[in-house]
Order: structure tokens, then sequence, then C-alpha cells
């Protein structure tokens, strides 16, 4: 009886080390091999999703600087393509071939056009006028050292520097002389000024004269007057298509000649238009339409309504064009 | 401050003002350097936590325990002749070594270590671990396996538990006990090649230790404490690999346990006493072969060594493919190049992971290569060791060694002492003491 | 008798000098190793190739992981809209139940000053699975991410976790350097 | 054992009782355990609590409704409970292993004091026959065997099945590739100075020995970045070259037909690149060539970086050396044989020459090396074997490429050694201003010296051997032509400024860089028969690479490419 017992108390032992065996090695390699969609949980696919309907634009052309690094892009009068990369400014026909390459010594994170088609650059916390041939003019620090320019805009009789570390928009005249500090945080009215949490900031001038600026912390849309009066704004708090989801987005911000917003985000890497009242129109390019880890999407108009994006993470600029239908 | 254009069409030169350029080295990005919140409040961001890890002090204390406890055990084993003792001595190696150090190293586990740093340029071992890996082999070397008896945690928790050990036939105690030799193999080619720690990863021991572990793991520890009430020891016996080394240097030790502490007198009692059936029996005095059978049998099993040693090199050089599996940069190859010819992509978080890092394969396919590569060498190694141990275990079963005496089989005895009590010699000593 | 005693003598010899030689050969090679022995070292996880699969929260040999999420104060943003506190999708952004991320609630959120608010993660009940780290990462600073902690690590001589990780982020470190920061205190040590 | 049980006395038979009462218990309370743990297992892998469906399916309907009140209150109560479910179950499996424990310690405790209880003397006519010792060894040995033969087959029926399954580019990848690049003519420019660093241009497509039209011979010409002092290297259609300063060094892949820049890489990944050393004179911080084999190109600079790319430009792995230990900055060219990448890094100390795996930079060898020196190696074709000979401010070594052994060494430099050795007719030829120029005679390991010569010596320009001559060229312009077989001076001629570039051999001529910048064309003989001169318009002291019948240039600022009788004249 004993002995039976014994053998049993074997046969279950050895039974139950080789299913261990088994079990553990099925639990290890089932894991491993489960597919991608199962093991990360954390998933944003389902706002990558866009109905095809609301893409209301298609990509017509790209083209490739010969830059390891792209910034920034603008556009003038006559279509022509500023881009800066590298420490380099270059210079595109609108059929896309280079027309000049000018060496700046430093990189130059934004690059803008003002009305009188001068260049207008922001190389860290220097802004630089060139002229059409890539000629310097003048250039000049912006207010401190510690600062970080990340967008300018150039009015007839003023230039708007966007200052991400010190979170101010810093106005000057085209001499280059200080003339106001605009969307400080103000403890009296409890505006909190403009939240920037990464280095993205970006303001233009519509087609009616008006300063926007983008407050990418709150999602929202400033509108100020050249006297440094907030006028108007809006926002927009969503993760799908109405508005603008995380921590400061949109990134980059163009206006369409009708006063439409053009808008780019991070995190769900998506370009989209707005009306001038906020509402979403459309969809320039979808999440599917950028690679993994895409960032800093620089946008630019033309003069026939192509919207032209910078995209860093594969080195080109991609242009959208209405759908025809 | 002019500096050459890239193009030579493009003609353009552009002089930056020089007033703008001051201080050029703090216009280089930080990528740190990030618009910070500014507080009113005088709210002070805390600092990230950083609890230490267990002190090298504390390593160097469970190296000094290890020493002291086997020098211990060794007392116990040969000068004290005390059972009780070792068994007290198992018990504290289970609670200090098993539950209160739950972690790694182990004696067993650091075979594993030194292999890697031999073999990898770029394997550093810490001298701790150096320390369990050598100091138990010395103190085998001059005492015998007392670290077996009641240090090492995974054999003090068998010993302990060993409640109704059936006895092993000796033929099939010499065959399992061979797996011992394989599992050693294996562990030092995988540890060797970067590819896995394969004893600590089937440790049966250590969930219990840790009282957690995912569920095979756990099942197959239970497994291993049940099947170790009704067979002795069954993973010192027949699995564990240091004690391969631990038998060898055994078999050259000084001094050893001892049946009997007096001459033996052949009188059986002590037969049926090692649960572990280490002790070898006074041999018939007639040899079952002739002296020129016996040596014709040595001679043709001589010549057939190295037959062996070449057959098992050569068959085990050729599961390179088979083994190299193990290495992870060897199977992420290959499930690479599985979804390339299918045309699949990011079927697995691995090779999505992978692709999105941007090498290209043919990096990893040559990397894959080289470690096949060496599992090739590997191979030639791992079978040529187990054709020369299989080998040798035969010359070792066909020489006829004469014995009048009861002794401990000085490779296979783990010195825990439970044969003392069985010698009437040991009674007479214990009474003499008595007495004196 | 005589003879027998000499064969014994002889025998005792050669194991001498085996047992001699043995002991300069582990020498040897313990002194060949340890020569190039190092500090005792310790497992950890490079946040910078750290994808957020998932594994640290199931592959760990204790019940409940090593590895937790940790916060480098100075790379966040303060933000009330956060990545890493919100489910994606979240139509409003505060504290309720239904707008959080993390599974086990283990971030804790309290108000700094408008507009900033503090995020904390409550160790105890961090399970490691790093879907905040995911969301921080993608929306935020990426001031959120995984660490092994040491205090609850059993240094396992083959992380359990490190064989299954898909990115290679697991390595062994110096014990005397534990944790690879982010932020100020990653840089100044 | 019923008998025994009744010998016991009073005390003895209630121990007896009690420990076979609690081992009962003990065993069916950890059984329940047991139990437990398992239907606790199995339920939250049914339902893992932190992954419940129920709950995604109502966070996702209050999307659809976020005003949902009532929703929402769901929501919180079902967060609450998952969360409570997922603690609860890890406190359920922390404290049932505990239980479970001391429910098997107490049991087994309770089991072996009965069984001490029974214990009894034992009884050797109960043992059985121990008189078969010999039939269990012969029991044994059959065993043995058995297993042996069964270990066998299960290895060869796992190698056939892998074997088998095993298919596709990656198969055999690390084998192929070999193949193909020792069957690729080394028609190319690898390396500095060329095909095995000897300074000779493969004999076929030298650029033609007819007439040159010199002032026309520039067929193109581009600025080249960044300074430096690197060479060109040329394979098919690609020309590398390296440039840099203290902030950011570069790699260059210029298109060999137009000058176009094909791409170029920063290189700025040494992490203490603020200590660097001050090299902005010469020789600056890309002095090294580049080395590649046609599917890799590696690069190295006086920081230590050394970089791998593919031919497109792809970065493949980067090894930090350190900033090496070397007052001038680090000097060496790479050179590749076959899918290895060799590094001389002679420092001040801590020499090493290391040999690395051209495809993931993983060292295969490294062998420790005394002295510094300035000289790059050279992988030639002996009769003993490739052999990689190294020369450093005190010896000539040569070293086994494949293991790293070294096959020999002859101590006969001196001075800081800036020239690479070079290798003609089984001779290894070795120059310093400093010493002498040597002449060793390979026989076999048991090389010796069969001539010196102690006149004018090269500075940095390496020596040029054929089988008859050897040309030595001076920093202070004096071209001298030895005997190859005695060391015997044949003529000297005399360049305006001096030669820092080494002379290099294509077809029938010699072409010597002037480091004023005139390219110096002669023919090798016994006197000095030059054949044309061409002028760059700038300084110049890297060596020319001769490729498919152009001669490509590097000078301070530009890069030139020059083809001698452009239309067949």
């Amino acid at each position: 009886m004993g002995k039976i017992l014994t053998y049993v108390g074997i046969a279950l032992a050895v039974a139950a080390v080789l299913a261990g065996i088994i079990f553990s090695s099925n639990r290890t390699s089932s894991a491993v091999n489960k597919p991608p969609e199962a093991a990360i949980l954390y998933n944003i696919d389902d706002y990558k999703k866009v109905d095809p309907a609301l893409i209301g634009y298609t990509e017509v052309r790209q083209i490739k600087p010969a830059f390891r690094e792209l910034y920034g892009m603008a556009c003038d009068a006559d279509d022509k393509i500023y881009v800066t990369g590298d420490e380099q400014l270059a210079i595109f026909d609108p059929a896309g071939d280079e027309i000049s390459r000018i060496d700046l010594g430093h990189e130059a994170k934004c690059v803008t056009l003002s009305p009188d088609q001068l260049i207008y650059l922001g190389l860290n916390h220097t802004v630089a006028v060139l002229d059409r041939n890539g000629k310097a003019l003048r250039s000049w620090v912006a207010e401190s050292e510690s600062a970080v320019i990340t967008s300018v805009a150039a009015g007839e009789r003023d230039v708007f520097v966007a200052d991400a570390m010190n979170k101010v928009v810093l106005q000057y005249d085209p001499a280059g002389n200080l003339l106001r500090r605009i969307g400080e945080k103000d403890p009296e009215s409890e505006r909190p000024g403009f939240i920037i949490p990464s280095f993205y900031f970006d303001l233009a001038i519509d087609p009616d004269g008006f300063l926007w600026v983008v407050n990418p912390g709150l999602h929202t849309f400033e509108n100020y007057t050249f006297e440094g009066k907030l006028r108007a704004s809006w926002r927009k708090t969503a993760f799908d298509l109405e508005g603008f989801g995380g921590c400061c987005n949109p990134t980059h911000m163009a206006i369409l000649p009708d006063g439409s917003f053009v808008t780019s985000e991070k995190g769900l890497v998506r370009v989209k238009i707005h009306d001038p009242t906020g509402q979403f129109r459309t969809v320039v390019a979808a999440p599917n339409q950028f690679a993994e880890g895409t960032v800093g999407l620089d946008l630019a108009v033309d003069s026939r309504g192509q919207i032209l994006v910078l995209d860093p993470k594969t080195g080109m600029i991609r242009i959208f064009a209405k759908r025809s239908s | 401050m002019s500096r050459a254009v890239v193009r030579p069409k493009s003609w353009v030169m552009f002089i930056l003002l020089a007033i703008c350029l001051i201080n050029s080295a703090a216009l280089a990005q930080d990528p740190a350097r990030f618009p910070k919140p500014e507080f009113e409040s005088g709210y002070q961001q805390p600092p990230t936590q950083t609890p230490p890890p267990r002190s090298t002090g504390r390593e160097w204390m469970d190296v000094f325990v290890l020493a002291v406890a086997l020098g211990l055990t060794s007392y116990f084993a040969l000068k004290k002749r005390s059972r009780r003792a070792i068994w007290a001595m198992a018990v504290f190696s289970v609670i200090y070594f098993g539950f209160i150090r739950e972690g790694c190293v182990c004696a067993v586990g650091s075979l594993q270590n030194v292999s890697a740093a031999l073999f990898l340029s770029d394997y550093v071992i810490p001298l701790t671990v150096l320390a369990f890996f050598v100091i138990p082999l010395i103190f085998t070397l001059f005492f015998g396996r007392t670290f077996c008896a009641a240090v090492c945690p995974l054999g003090a928790v068998q010993d302990l538990v060993m409640v109704k050990p059936v006895p092993v036939a000796g033929w099939l105690q010499e065959v399992l006990g061979l797996f011992r030799y394989v599992y050693l193999g294996f562990a030092v080619l995988f540890a060797a090649t970067g590819s896995a720690f394969l004893i600590c990863r089937y440790d049966p021991f250590v969930s219990i230790f840790r009282m957690g572990n995912d569920f095979g793991m756990m099942l197959y520890s239970i497994g291993f404490v049940a099947l170790s009430i009704f067979v002795a020891r069954p993973y010192c016996r027949f699995l564990c690999p240091y004690g391969v080394l631990l038998g060898w240097m055994s078999q050259l030790s000084k001094k050893h346990l001892t049946i009997t502490p007096d001459s033996c007198h052949v009188c059986r009692l002590c037969e049926t006493s090692c649960p572990m059936g280490a002790i070898d029996k006074p041999t018939p005095e007639k040899l079952p072969v002739t002296r020129e059978q016996g040596i014709r049998r040595l001679g043709v099993l001589l010549i057939f060594v190295p037959v062996m040693i070449a057959i098992g090199g050569g068959t085990f050089s050729r599961l390179d493919v088979f083994l190299s599996k193990m290495h992870p940069t060897v199977s992420l190859a290959e499930k690479i190049d599985l979804e390339n010819r299918t045309g699949t992509a990011g079927t697995t978080v691995e090779t999505l992971t992978f692709r999105s890092s941007g090498t290209p394969a043919e990096t990893l396919f040559a990397e894959a290569g080289i470690i096949r590569k060496r599992f090739r060498i590997g191979g030639w190694l791992l079978g040529g060791f187990l054709g020369l141990i299989l080998g040798v275990k035969l010359i070792g079963l066909s020489i006829f060694r004469t014995s009048t005496e009861y002794e401990p089989n000085r490779a296979a005895c783990f010195s825990c002492g439970r044969c003392f009590s069985y010698c009437p010699n040991e009674h007479q000593r214990l009474e003499n003491i008595r007495h004196y | 008798m005589n003879n027998e005693k000499e064969k014994l003598g002889r025998r005792e010899f050669i194991k001498d000098a085996l047992r001699t030689m043995t002991a300069a050969v582990i020498g040897g090679m313990g002194g060949f190793i340890g020569g190039r022995a190092a500090k005792n070292t310790v497992w950890q996880l490079d946040p910078n190739k750290c994808v957020q699969c998932e594994r640290c929260s199931t592959h760990c040999v204790l019940t409940e992981s090593a590895v937790k999420c940790v916060h480098a104060y100075d790379v966040c943003g303060y933000c009330q809209l956060c990545g890493g506190y919100h489910r994606p999708g979240a139509k409003i952004q505060d504290t309720a139940a239904e707008n959080q991320l993390c599974p086990t609630g283990a971030i804790q959120r309290t108000y700094v000053e408008n507009p900033y608010y503090e995020y904390t993660i409550t160790e105890a009940l961090c399970n490691g699975c790093g879907k905040c780290v995911k969301g921080c990462g993608a929306f935020g600073n990426g001031s959120l991410y995984l660490q092994v902690r040491h205090d609850r690590c059993l240094n396992c001589n083959e992380c359990a976790i490190a064989t299954v990780c898909p990115s290679g982020a697991y390595q062994r470190v110096p014990s005397d350097r534990p944790y690879i920061l982010k932020g100020q205190q990653g840089q100044g040590s | 054992m019923n008998d025994l049980i009744q010998k016991f006395n009073l005390h003895e038979k209630t121990v007896y009782a009690v420990c076979r009462t609690v081992a009962v218990v003990a065993a069916v309370f950890s059984l329940i355990i047991c139990v437990l743990l398992i239907a606790n297992y199995l339920q939250t892998r049914a339902i893992d609590p932190l992954h419940s469906q129920a709950l995604e399916t109502l966070v996702k309907r209050l999307d659809q409704n976020p005003g949902d009140a009532a929703l929402r209150e769901q929501i919180r109560a079902l967060h609450l409970l998952s969360r409570k479910a997922y603690f609860v179950h890890q406190w359920q499996l922390r404290s049932g292993g505990v239980l479970l424990l001391i429910g098997v310690i107490v049991m087994l405790a309770a089991l072996k004091i009965m069984q001490n209880l029974q214990r009894q003397a034992p009884n050797p006519e109960d043992f059985p026959d121990s008189n078969n010792a010999w039939e269990a060894l012969e029991q044994a040995r059959n065993w043995v065997v058995g297993l042996s033969v069964f270990i066998l087959g299960l290895a060869v029926i796992f190698a056939i099945l892998s074997y088998r399954e095993m298919s596709g580019a990656f198969a055999e990848s690390g084998e192929t590739e070999t193949i193909a690049l020792n069957n690729e003519p080394l028609k190319f420019w690898p390396n500095f100075r060329g095909p095995g660093g000897n300074g000779v241009a493969n004999a076929e497509d030298v650029p033609g020995d007819g007439i040159i039209d010199s002032a026309h011979a520039i067929v193109w010409k581009v600025p080249v970045p960044r300074p430096g002092l690197s060479s060109p290297v040329v394979w098919e259609n690609h020309l590398f070259l390296t440039g840099g300063d203290k902030h950011l060094r570069e790699v260059y892949c210029f298109d060999t037909a137009s000058g176009e820049i094909l791409w170029q890489r920063a290189v700025g990944f040494t992490a203490d690149s603020a200590s660097l050393p001050d090299l902005e004179t010469y020789p600056g911080y890309a002095s090294p060539s580049v080395a590649t084999n046609g599917r890799y190109v590696c690069a190295i600079f006086a920081s230590g970086e050394l970089i791998c790319f593919d031919m497109t430009g792809n970065e493949i792995w980067t090894r930090d050396l350190g900033i090496p230990d070397n007052h001038y900055g680090h000097a060496s060219s790479l050179i590749m044989y076959q899918q290895m990448l060799f590094v001389q890094y002679d420092q001040n100390s801590n020499s090493k020459l290391y040999a690395l795996e051209a495809a993931t930079g993983k060292t295969a060898w490294e062998v420790p090396r005394s002295d510094i020196s300035w000289s790059s190696p050279i992988c030639v074709n002996t009769e003993n074997g490739v052999q990689l000979i190294l020369a450093n401010s005190k010896t000539v070594d040569a070293y086994d490429p494949q293991s790293g052994r070294r096959l020999w060494t002859l101590d006969c430099m001196g001075g800081e050694m800036g020239p690479s050795p070079a290798f003609a007719g089984g001779m290894v030829y070795a120059a310093n201003e400093n010493a002498a120029a040597v002449a060793i005679r390979l026989n076999g390991s048991q090389p010796e010296i069969a001539w010196e010569f102690d006149g004018d010596l090269p500075d940095t320009a390496s020596p040029l051997a054929t089988d008859r001559y050897v040309f030595l060229a001076t920093s202070y312009g004096l071209l001298s032509c030895l005997d190859a077989k005695t060391g015997e001076k044949l003529w000297e001629a005399e360049l305006d400024y001096g030669c820092y570039a080494s002379p290099v051999l294509a077809g029938n001529r010699v072409y010597a860089m002037d480091s004023g910048g005139v390219l110096v064309i002669f023919e090798p003989g016994d006197t000095y028969q030059p054949v044309a001169e061409i002028s760059l318009g700038e300084k110049s002291d890297c060596t020319p690479a001769i490729v498919g019948g152009r001669i490509y240039v590097r000078g301070k600022e530009y890069l030139y490419c020059i083809v001698l009788n452009q239309d067949g004249t």
C-alpha cells in the first residue's frame, strides 16, 4: 500500500515538473509572439483612422532638399520656396529646382517672408534679415540670449517674434527696435499667458493684417491687435478631428487667403484646416500618411492655395492640393 | 567667418554680423533645455527618488557567511561527525541563503557568469560572484562536498523534505547521473555565447524561496519539492551542473567524510543507510573477466573514445542552426527573415521594434551569422565534451576495482552524515566520549 | 604488505600533485577573470530604448513588478492636459476615473497654481505597465518613464524581463549608479 | 508496521497519533490552499481585471454620449472594482503562498517525527543480495551505450530538421558575403595608398601613357566642405573623403563622374568633444583616410570616433575608441581585408591594433602594441600568406589578419614614425627621417635586414617600392630612387616645395604630389625621366587615388579629377 502511494507520488511529481516546464515555455513564447496590437495596449489607432470622405486634399508633389535636418519653410508671392536646414537656407523655384543655397553659420529654426519680400530668419536667439538674393541686411538679438525663436511673422511695419523660452511674443519695428511684449502672464486679468510645454510656438498674420498666435498648452488660437490687445480667441480641445489633443498642439499653423487656419500636430500627427471661427473644415493629411515618430511639421501656403508641409522625418517638402471633385 | 557654399551654382555668400555670434557655444541646443514653467507660488520641483540597491558591503557579507557556513559544515561532517549539527546548518542555509537572501547569485548559477566572463570579451563579472564560484570548489578540494551537505540552499531544501526516499537501482542512477553533464554542457554553451542563463531559468527552488513566479514555474517547483520527498535529492544527483565540478574536486579531496570513525568490520549495517546510493560496497573476490579480457576491452574502449569525441563534435556542430535560436539576436534575425520572405512586417513586437529602430536588416543578419558561427564552434566543443564524458564513463564501468570495505563514493557523497548512526563503531565512539 | 603501503603512498602522492594542480588552475582562472572583474552590477532599463510593450508588468519574477514608473519633474510641463494622465479621447480633463489612463489609478494629480498641475506616481499602486509613459512620450515631453526600482528588484542573475524585452533596453549597470535618469538628475551625476 | 506501533509505549503512541492527525490536517490544508491558488490564477487569467473588456466597452459608449451621468457613475464603480480585484488578487497570491509554505512545513515535520518513531535498527538479513556488483556494472554499461546512441540520434534529427526549415537570404549570409568579396578584383582604390595600402594601382585601366595635355587635364574640381588631410578613396562611382574640425567631423561621398556630393554625414557622437585636443593647425581632425570593401565604408577621426556606413550613407554602427593620447592627433588610416577592419591605434600609452567585424563593429581581436606612430597598416600577400604589416617608432611588425598573431617583429626604426611601410618582391621597406630606410627580406618567419640607407629620408611620405626600385620623397622636396636589391642610390631629383603626400605607381608611371600643388609624373628607371607636371593652383598634401584611368587629388580646399589624354591623342 505504502509502496503504491510512493510510486503514485513520484509519478505525480514528475508530471508536475514536466507540466511546469511545458507551461512556462509556452507562456513565454506565446507572450513573445503575440501580435503587437494585442500586446501594446495603449493605442490611439482609432483616432488615427480618418474617414476618407473627410480628407479634402491630396498629395500632388514632393521635393527633397539636400539637407540632413529640416527646420523651417516659407513661400513667397512668386511661390518660391524657402527652406532652412542644417546651417543653410535653400531657395527652390516653384518647379522644385534649387535656385540657390546660402550658408548661415547657424541653424535657422524658422523662416518667413515679409510683404516687401525680405527674408526673416530666426537663428536661436537672433533675428536676421536678408534680401531675396541672400545678402545680409541686418540682425538683432531678440531681447535676451536665453530666447529661443520658434516663429517670426512680418507685417508692413511690424515684425513679430515668438520666443518659446520666455513664453512671449516680441513686437519689433523693421529696424529691430522692440516696440512691446505681447501676451505675457497677467495676474490682474488672470490671463495665464502662453503655456508652452515644448519648443513649439507658432504665429502668423492673417489677410486682414491681424496677428494670430497659437497657445499650444491650451489648444487656443489668440488674435491680437498690433497694439498688443487680445481681440478674439477660439479654443478646441478634442482628440478627434474637431480639435487638438495632447499637451501642446497644434505645433504649427499657417493662414489661408480666406482666413482659415491650416494646423499640424504632434502625437496624433495630422494636418487639418479649421475655418476662421475655429470650426473643423477638412483634413489635409491623415496620421497614416506620416511615418512613426514624425514631429515638427512646418506649414506654408502658396498663391494657388496649395498647402506645403515640411516633413523632417522623411526629409521632404510635401505639397497637397485640393481634391478636384 | 566666410565659408564655402556647397554647390558651385549657388554663388551667394553670406556673412552674418559678428555681434550675433558672441557666445556661440551657448547657442548649441541642449536637449534637456525646454521652456520650463515658471511657478509664482514658490513651488519646488521634487527630485526623482532613487532607492539604492543592495550594497556591495552586504554582498561581501554573504561571501563571508558562505565561507563560515562551509567551515562549520566541514567541521561538523569530518571532525564532530554530527548529523544533527549538519541538519541545523541545512535549516540555516535554507533560511539565510534561501528565504532571506532571495536574490541571486548562488554558486550553481555563478558557473554561468564565469563561463560568460571566460568567453565573452565584453562581459564583466563582479568579484563577489567569482567568490561564490571559487570558494565552494576550494573547500571541496580539501574536505569533500560539504557544500552540498548543508550550505547550498538548493541541496539543503531537498535534504530537509526527504521523508520517504526510495532506493534507485545502481544502473539507473548511473544513467540519470549523466544528465548532469549534458545540462552542464548546454548551460556553459548558452552562457558562453551570451544566449541565456539556462540554470537560472530552470532553477527549481528559487520560486519557492521568493514565493512567486509565473504559474508554470511554480508548478515546476512544487513538482520538484514533491519529488524530493520520495527521491533523495533529485536535482543534486541528476541535474546539478555545478555538482559535476564539485564531484571532480571531491575525488581529489584531501580529507573526506567516512562512514566509520574506525576501520570497517563489514557488518553490512550501513549498506542501505544512504538514500543517495553513494556508498561503495565491498566487491566479490572473483573478477568477472580474466585479466587479458579486461585489458583487451580497455584497449578497445581507449581507441573508441576519440571516435566518440569526433562523432559527438561533428554531430553537435551541425546543431548550430537549432541551438542558436536560443540567442535573442538570431531568433530576431530569423523572424525578420521570415517576414521578409513572406512579405509581412511587424507580426511581433520584436520585429516591429527592430524595424522602427532603422537598423538595416543586413547588419542584423551579419551579426546573427557571426553568432551562428560561434555556435558551430561551441557545438564541436559540446559534442566533443559529451563524447569524452560518455567514453570515460564506459571506461570507468569497465575497470573492475576490488574493495573490501564500505566507503562513501567520493564523487557522489554529499557528506550529509546520515550513515554515521548506522555504524556500530560510531556508537562505540559516542559511548567512549560519554564515559570519558 | 610493504608493497601495499608503497602503492598507497604513491597513490597519495599523485593525488596530492593533482590537487595542487587543480587548485592552481582554479586560482589561475579566478585570477584571470578576477583581473577583469568589476564592481557589482544591477539591472536597469534604458528609457531611451524602451518601447512600452507592457512586459515589465507581466514578466517580473515578483508578483508585483520591480519596474515602476518614475517622474522627472524637471522635464514635465505640468500641463493641465496630460497625455500620460488622461486617457486618449477623454472629453473632460479632470481627475474622474473615466478620464484617467492609469489602470490602477497610480498617478496622483495635484493643483500647483494656474494653470499648472503636479503629477506624482504612487509607487505602491504602479504595476509598471507603461501606458502613461507611452502617452507622455507621444504627446508630452517624456517626463514619465520606467525604471527598475532597486528597493524591490532581486537582481536575478538572469532578469526574466530582460529575456523578453523586445528592444534590448535592459542592461547591467554599475551598482553605484543604478538608475538611468532623465532630466537634470540624469545629467548631473 | 502495525506490530511496531503495538510495541510503542504510551508516550510514543500519543505522539504518533498526534503527529498523524497533524500531518493529515496539514496535508488537507495545503491541498485546499493549492487548489484555491490555482483557481485564483485561472480566474484572473480568464478575466484580467486591469484589461476588463466591460470597462472598455463602457468607456467607448461614454465617448459617444459624453453627457451620460449614469454611465459615468457606472464606469467609476467598475473601475474601482477592477482595481480592487487586481490588488486583492495580488494579496491572495502572496498570502496564499505563505500559508501553503507553512502547511507544507508542518506536514513534513509531522511526517518526519512519525518516521523517526518508526525507526528500527537495520537488519542485514533483509537487504537484497549485494553480490551482484559486477552485473550492475555490466547493466549500467549497456544503458550508457544506449543513452549515447539516443542522444546522438536526437542530435541528428534536430540537426536535419533545423537545416531543412532554414532557407532564404539569411541562411548563408555570413559565408556568401566573404566569397563575393574575395572574387572582386581590387581594381578600385579601397583605402589610403590603394589596394593593400601599398601605393600601386591595379595594372588594368591606368591613365594612358600617351601625350599629356597638362593644361586641360582637370576635368572637374569641387570644394570640400570641411578641411582635412584624408586622401581620396574610390569604389565604383563613389569617392570618399573626410573633413572636420573641433565641432563636427564629416564623411563625404562624391560622385566620381561629376564631383557632386552624393551624401555627407556628420559625425559627432563622442561624449567629450569639449576635451578634444587642439589640432586646428596641422594635421587637423580628419587625417586618416577611410576604408571600404564595396559594402561598408568606415572612417575614423582624431577624436577616436569610428563610424561605418553602407555605400548609400546609412549609418551601420559607431564606436568610440576614446580620444587618443596623441600630440599631433590620430593619423593612421583604416584598411579592410575581407570582412575585417583594422585600426592601428598607436598612441603614447595603451597602443592597440584592433580588428573589427566590418558588419557590426564588434572586436574580432585586439592586440596591445608599444610606442606611438602616425603610419598606416598595409595588408599584402607575401609568400607566407597575407600579412598585415605595421611600423611604429621602434619596430616593424607583421600580424596574421585572421587571428592577430604577431608573425614577426624587427627593431629597426626610431623617432616619430609617419611613413607607412611598402612591400615588393618579397621585401618590406620602411623609412623614417630620424632613423633610416630599411629593406627587410622575409625569410619565412626569420626576417632579416637586407640593407640600410641613411641619406635623404622622408618625414611623412611613404616609400614606394617596385621589384627594382624604391622611391623616397622628403619633406624638403628631394626625390631619390634607390636600387631595391642593394639600397644604392641611383638618382635624385628636386621638387619645388616638398613632399608630404606619398608617391603612387600606376602602370609605368609614378605620380608624386609636390606640396605646392603640382602633380609630378615620371617614369621609373635608372635615371630620372620626367613626363609631365600638372598644377592644381593650390597646396596639396594628400595622396592621389588612381582608378579607371582617372586621377583624384585633394587640395587644401578642393577635390580634383584629372584625366590625362582626354581625347585619346
